[in-house]
């Protein structure tokens, strides 16, 4: 089957890995992942005011070309996935929001959240099924792994519907699907530090180090994430108490795949 | 023809200072109709009654209005009145002339004409007014209580000691519901066993009371005076009348991996089992899922050695059907499931415990036999953090918007207990308010902080993590405006209350209407608390809001009171002005029934006659006046216009309209 | 534009209603960067209640709430204190020359592991 | 409070309002108790409850020439009968979107909630709403000349 996906920016330039991976497993998998046409960049944090239409229109171009290219819209990185999502929220629920986007694109005919955003691991679930995964496992993946979910892909709930926010399980069953032993700890759903490296780098130190340390505690071996700059967050700052990679890099290598 | 007898009030100088009476008296005896008209000065007075009295035979009236005070204030005089003189009651209609009228105009003109235009108004409907006889129906001398917790033995040992009998039915396996589970009671610290099993003892031993225990109310039929309850009483494959509670079995039965609920799953118990040592009934119940027998066929063992032959594997849910006058409804409340308050780790820490876990860890009676020990290691807390309102005021659609009532109190009797009975135990409370309103409660709160030391802190927990073994509770102290992580070995949820689940098929059998957090609604919130607005169905306990032992057993004795008060009575009066659906034009539609807050309509096929020897039968609607309570609710939502409203006819309210409009 | 107005665009930008709140404190129980708030998120909300916005756009904390959505999520009121600390920060960066990073500060700090993501959300964040 | 009792005025409405028996007659009888004033031209009817009444009882009063016609019950969520003043709140919302249809002034009808407790707010109410209708003017409108024709 195909789907329109969406990559993002830093998956074109320096997470090029999770983005290659991901097709290759996918295709793999007996998923084809077409690029949508003339995307731009989602602006990676999803505007919250009230008044912020412009920097949503983007997102709101990507959700209209792929609800006329299959209706579902696939995501890979966490933030993408956050924006994307949470503007689509805007668009089925906001009359405001939704008159006024629509005002500045001008499309054929209005879009008003009909696309549906599934999320990689979304698409592993439901769409591959875990079971099919693991019948494809060629080389098990046998340590111990922590899932590290962040922020992006649980909050808030209400709109991202993707897990249970405290107690999320889809990367640990992930984990167990690819042969792996999932480590449950009880920092995977805080913040690594986010945007605020730019700033303030010994916040996100603080954060990205108390997240590994809590995985290391709890007897994983590494971890594993689906955003970039989590994934960022946490080599610079706790590079050395546990290797962090993208939750394709381990797929690939369960399922026999080389980039 | 109709005969109209007028009677105007002075009222003293009520009425008479700004309403010119005699003129009204006066103008109004030329109204089609009237064949009487007089003005008095005090209507209600004996000889003001008895002018009405002597009109209605002396001119033979067909119906009589006064103008006077609200009829708020002495329909029900003037329509005695009426009725000795041989007139029906309801052929009397009162014009408001004071408090609509004379009370609130100055001039004397403009009041004199509104009050004609009013009793105009009231003989226009009088006209229209059609006898009417309050109907009888008998009271069968038994009530029955849903639910056998503390505010069903309360309600049932009360009404039992009226005379009357009365039935528990309780869907567990004895009676005593979660009182029974606690350690002790606030504000006095007494044990909660200490003074509930007497309670219970009596009502097995009261002739009056019959408890029909692990049994469940399967449907009711009736009405107020006269409900028919079907009940199902399930096997419990022990039969009742021949145990002798020896609990021979209970040793005996080889699988004991069963979680143990009373106990809140904290230890386990055999396939077969009496829930604890003071149960009423003291018989043992299997429970089907775990006993070997009854899953694999082989064992038998408790069979073989049950002295009396009790052990039955083959019994069958049974039913029985009774009559009742009364029911009561104390069917009581469970903690809320915390699924959504994963932020406190307790799925996934085992030392992370909800309130009503903890009184079972304090008590003697429990699975650590009343000595404090973490559930994960079995070793002896040192630090023990308490988190309040955890689900209770939460509108975010995690948990309840409501205040659970009663966690302010069992926290800080859960605090002074550690510290009273462990006093190197650390013990803190995070808290967002403490509210502890009551005689004696405050002071037992300050006790706690004062005396026993307990530190209370005023914030909310973020989260509460695992680390190296230890449980980090993360949260705010707002009076010091900092974020504070204590490392805890013990953790309690003070978590919310909700209704017992149950409670939407009792409040669906019984009519009865339930608000959005599945409480039982109550009559009048300040002035009929303990009513349901269905006749005849009582509340009592949390199935109606949330409270604490002390309000319960008021709530249950008022219950019984208002029990009692209905089945001294041999016949029930039932009020007239009930709706009633004219059958030629009804089409069976439902939708009246559908707007009914009473239940009080239901359908029924009925024969017509077509003409020319040819019948039909059509469904229509048929009111229950026992049931009825006369809103007219049905009466508008009728797409046929069948439905009507005795004493308040569409017919005479077009009339009443047409008058005060023809000025 | 009167204080009142204000108040009420800094209310209607963050589409959160900070009457709800009841005070509990369990965003600021919550919240990973607690330390580094000089204004914490309980008190961005009760600020905003009693229209202390003056001290609000003062505030140094809204360069560090990591828009983790942490506060949002406990909530049990469903106020979204993060939402009220975003309007704050868009409130100040729209102001000429209150953006919250300069364009030559970004060379020094950029290594070639950074990912882009991280240049766009902090631009989107501190800069307009 | 400004008493509209007491200005001289040409026009006088005719005013039919009514009360349902458990909360806004018992107002009404404590505006009439604590002495507080509205003009004469209001006149009650009691109803069990606001429920009773039928949006044909409202036409029918505009037919025969009221000029206005406010509805009286219980607050929502306090009626005696439960649910009965959430039937009305929707009737009236019906009734409100067919008078508009009709293009009668929407002002002409008004629901209010006021309780047995609140006497002071029931002759409020009144003198606000004879004001209303008093600046409305006559209803031309629906009143059928017949009715008039035959005084």
């Amino acid at each position: 089957m195909k789907i329109s996906y969406y990559p993002g920016c830093t998956l074109r330039t320096k997470a090029k890995e999770l983005d290659v991976t991901a097709r290759l497993c996918a295709e793999a998998l007996g998923v084809q992942m077409e690029e949508i046409e003339n995307w731009q960049c989602c602006g990676a944090v999803y505007p919250m005011g009230t008044d912020e239409i412009a920097t949503k229109l983007s997102a709101v171009r990507a959700l209209d070309y792929a609800k006329h290219n299959g209706g579902k819209l696939l995501t890979l990185c966490s933030a993408c996935h956050n924006v994307i999502k949470r503007t689509n929220e805007d668009m089925k629920t906001n009359a405001d929001i939704c008159f006024r986007a629509n005002n500045y694109l001008k499309l054929d005919e209005p879009y008003k959240g009909e696309t549906e955003v599934i999320h990689y691991l979304e698409m592993l679930k439901n769409v591959v099924g875990f079971d099919a995964i693991k019948k494809a496992v060629v080389n098990p993946i046998n340590r111990k792994i922590g899932a590290y979910y962040g922020c992006l892909l649980l909050r808030p709930s209400g709109v991202m519907a993707f897990d249970n926010p405290e107690n999320p399980t889809i990367i640990e069953d992930f984990i167990r699907a690819i042969g792996g032993t999932p480590v449950v700890y009880p920092f995977r759903n805080e913040c690594c530090g986010a945007y605020v490296s730019l700033k303030n780098s010994e916040l996100p130190k603080q954060k990205s180090m108390k997240v590994l340390s809590s995985a290391k505690e709890k007897g994983a071996e590494e971890v594993i994430t689906a955003c970039p700059l989590c994934l960022y967050n946490l080599q610079a700052n706790g590079g050395d108490i546990l290797p962090v990679k993208y939750f394709t890099e381990l797929l690939a290598e369960a399922l026999g795949v080389k980039a | 023809m109709q005969r109209i007898g007028v009677f105007i009030c002075w009222c003293g100088s009520n009425i008479a200072a700004t309403v010119d009476v005699e003129k009204v008296a006066e103008v109004i005896k030329s109204e089609p109709g009237v064949v009487y008209s007089a003005n008095y000065q005090y209507m209600c007075s004996e000889n003001g009654q008895q002018l009405i009295k002597q009109a209605i035979k002396e001119h033979n009236l067909t119906g009589v209005v006064v103008g006077a005070c609200s009829p708020r204030m002495h329909e029900a005089t003037f329509r005695k009145a009426a009725e000795e003189a041989g007139l029906n009651p309801y052929m009397v209609e009162i014009a408001n002339i004071r408090e609509h009228c004379s009370w609130i105009h100055k001039d004397m003109d403009e009041a004199t004409e509104k009050a004609v235009i009013l009793v105009r108004t009231a003989i226009a409907k009088v006209k229209l007014n059609a006898p009417l006889t309050a109907g009888e129906s008998p009271v069968v001398k038994r009530a029955l209580v849903i639910g056998g917790g503390i505010a069903g033995i309360q309600a049932a040992l009360d009404i039992a000691d009226a005379g009357f009998e009365v039935d528990i039915v309780e869907k567990n396996a004895t009676i005593g519901g979660r009182m029974a589970q606690l350690d002790k009671t606030f504000p006095t610290l007494d044990c909660s066993a200490c003074i509930l099993t007497p309670k219970m003892v009596d009502c097995a031993q009261h002739e009056k009371i019959d408890i029909l225990s692990y049994s469940e109310v399967e449907d009711v039929k009736g009405f107020v005076g006269n409900f028919s309850v079907k009940i199902r009483r399930k096997a419990r494959f022990v039969d009742e009348t021949k145990c002798t509670g020896c609990k021979i079995c209970m040793e005996k039965c080889p699988s004991k991996k069963g979680l143990n609920e009373f106990n809140m799953n904290l230890n386990t118990r055999p396939a077969i089992y009496i829930p604890f040592a003071q149960a009423i009934p003291n018989v043992a119940v299997i429970d089907p899922t775990q006993c070997i027998k009854m899953k694999t066929g082989k064992c038998g063992i408790c069979q073989k050695f049950c002295g009396v032959g009790a052990i039955d594997y083959e019994q069958k849910d049974t039913f029985i059907e009774r009559q009742y006058g009364a029911i009561v409804v104390a069917t009581g409340f469970k903690p809320i499931a915390l699924d959504n308050f994963n932020e406190y780790g307790y799925a996934d820490n085992k030392d992370v415990i909800t309130s009503l876990e903890l009184e079972r860890l304090m008590n003697a009676a429990g699975p650590t036999n009343g000595v404090l020990l973490r559930p994960s290691d079995g070793e002896h807390p040192k630090v023990v953090t308490f988190i309040q309102c955890v689900g209770s005021r939460d509108t975010s659609g995690c948990g309840k918007p409501y205040c659970s009532k009663i966690c302010c109190m069992y926290t800080a009797k859960h605090a002074m207990m550690i510290r009273e009975k462990y006093p190197d135990t650390e013990v803190h409370v995070f808290y967002i308010d403490v509210r502890t309103p009551g005689k004696n409660y405050d002071e037992f709160y300050r006790r706690a902080v004062e005396q026993y030391g307990v530190d209370y802190i005023k914030g909310m927990v973020g989260k509460v993590y695992n680390e190296n073994g230890k449980l980090m509770v993360q949260g705010s102290n707002l009076i010091d405006n900092e974020q504070i992580t204590i490392e805890s070995d013990l953790v309690v949820l003070a978590t919310a209350i909700e209704p017992e689940p149950s409670v939407r098929k009792v409040a669906t059998l019984l009519t009865a209407s339930i608000d959005t957090n599945n409480f039982l609604t109550e009559s009048h919130a300040k002035l009929r608390p303990v009513e349901s607005p269905t006749a005849g169905v009582y509340l009592a306990g949390v199935c109606q809001g949330p409270k604490d032992i002390p309000e319960t057993v008021s709530q249950a004795s008022a219950c019984a009171a208002k029990v009692i008060g209905l089945l001294v009575k041999d016949k029930l009066k039932t009020n007239p002005c009930v709706a009633s659906p004219d059958e030629n034009m009804c089409n069976g539609c439902s939708q009246c029934a559908n707007v009914c807050a009473y239940g009080a309509i239901t359908y029924i096929d009925k024969e017509f006659r077509l003409g020319g020897g040819k019948t039909e039968i059509r469904r229509v609607a048929s009111v229950n006046p026992a049931v009825c309570q006369g809103c007219g609710a049905c009466t508008v939502t009728c797409p046929s216009g069948a439905m009507d409203l005795k004493g308040f006819s569409s017919k005479q309210i077009m009339s009443e309209v047409e008058a005060i409009c023809k000025m | 534009m009167t204080k009142e107005e204000r108040i009420e665009n800094l209310n209607r930008l963050s589409g959160t209603d900070v009457r709800k709140c009841m005070k509990c404190g369990k965003c600021s129980g919550r919240c990973p960067a607690f330390k580094d708030m000089d204004i914490k998120p309980h008190q961005f909300v009760s600020m905003l209640a009693k229209g202390k916005i003056d001290e609000l756009l003062e505030s140094e904390a809204i360069w560090n709430c990591l828009s983790c959505m942490a506060c949002v999520e406990r909530c049990p009121r469903g106020v979204a204190p993060a939402a009220v600390v975003e309007a704050v920060r868009d409130t100040v960066v729209r102001m000429q020359g209150k953006n919250g990073i300069k364009a030559e500060e970004i060379p020094p700090i950029v290594d070639e592991l950074i990912p882009q993501q991280l240049l766009v959300s902090a631009y989107r964040k501190y800069n307009k | 409070m400004q008493d509209v009792t007491t200005e001289k005025k040409e026009f006088t409405p005719n005013i039919v309002a009514f009360c349902c028996n458990w909360c806004s007659y018992a107002g009404a009888d404590l505006a009439g108790s604590s002495r507080l004033t509205y003009p004469a031209n209001v006149k009650i009817i009691r109803v069990p409850c606001s429920c009773r009444v039928n949006p044909m009882f409202i036409l029918k009063a505009y037919q025969q020439g009221a000029d206005g016609v406010i509805l009286c019950g219980c607050h929502p969520g306090d009626c005696h009968y439960v649910t009965g003043n959430y039937y009305t709140r929707r009737r009236m919302a019906t009734l409100f979107s067919f008078l508009n249809y009709m293009g009668i002034e929407k002002e002409r009808t008004r629901v209010e909630w006021v309780s047995a407790a609140e006497g002071a707010r029931f002759s409020a109410v009144m003198n606000d709403f004879v004001k209303t209708i008093t600046e409305l003017g006559e209803n031309k409108r629906l009143s059928d000349l017949r009715v008039k024709e035959g005084e």
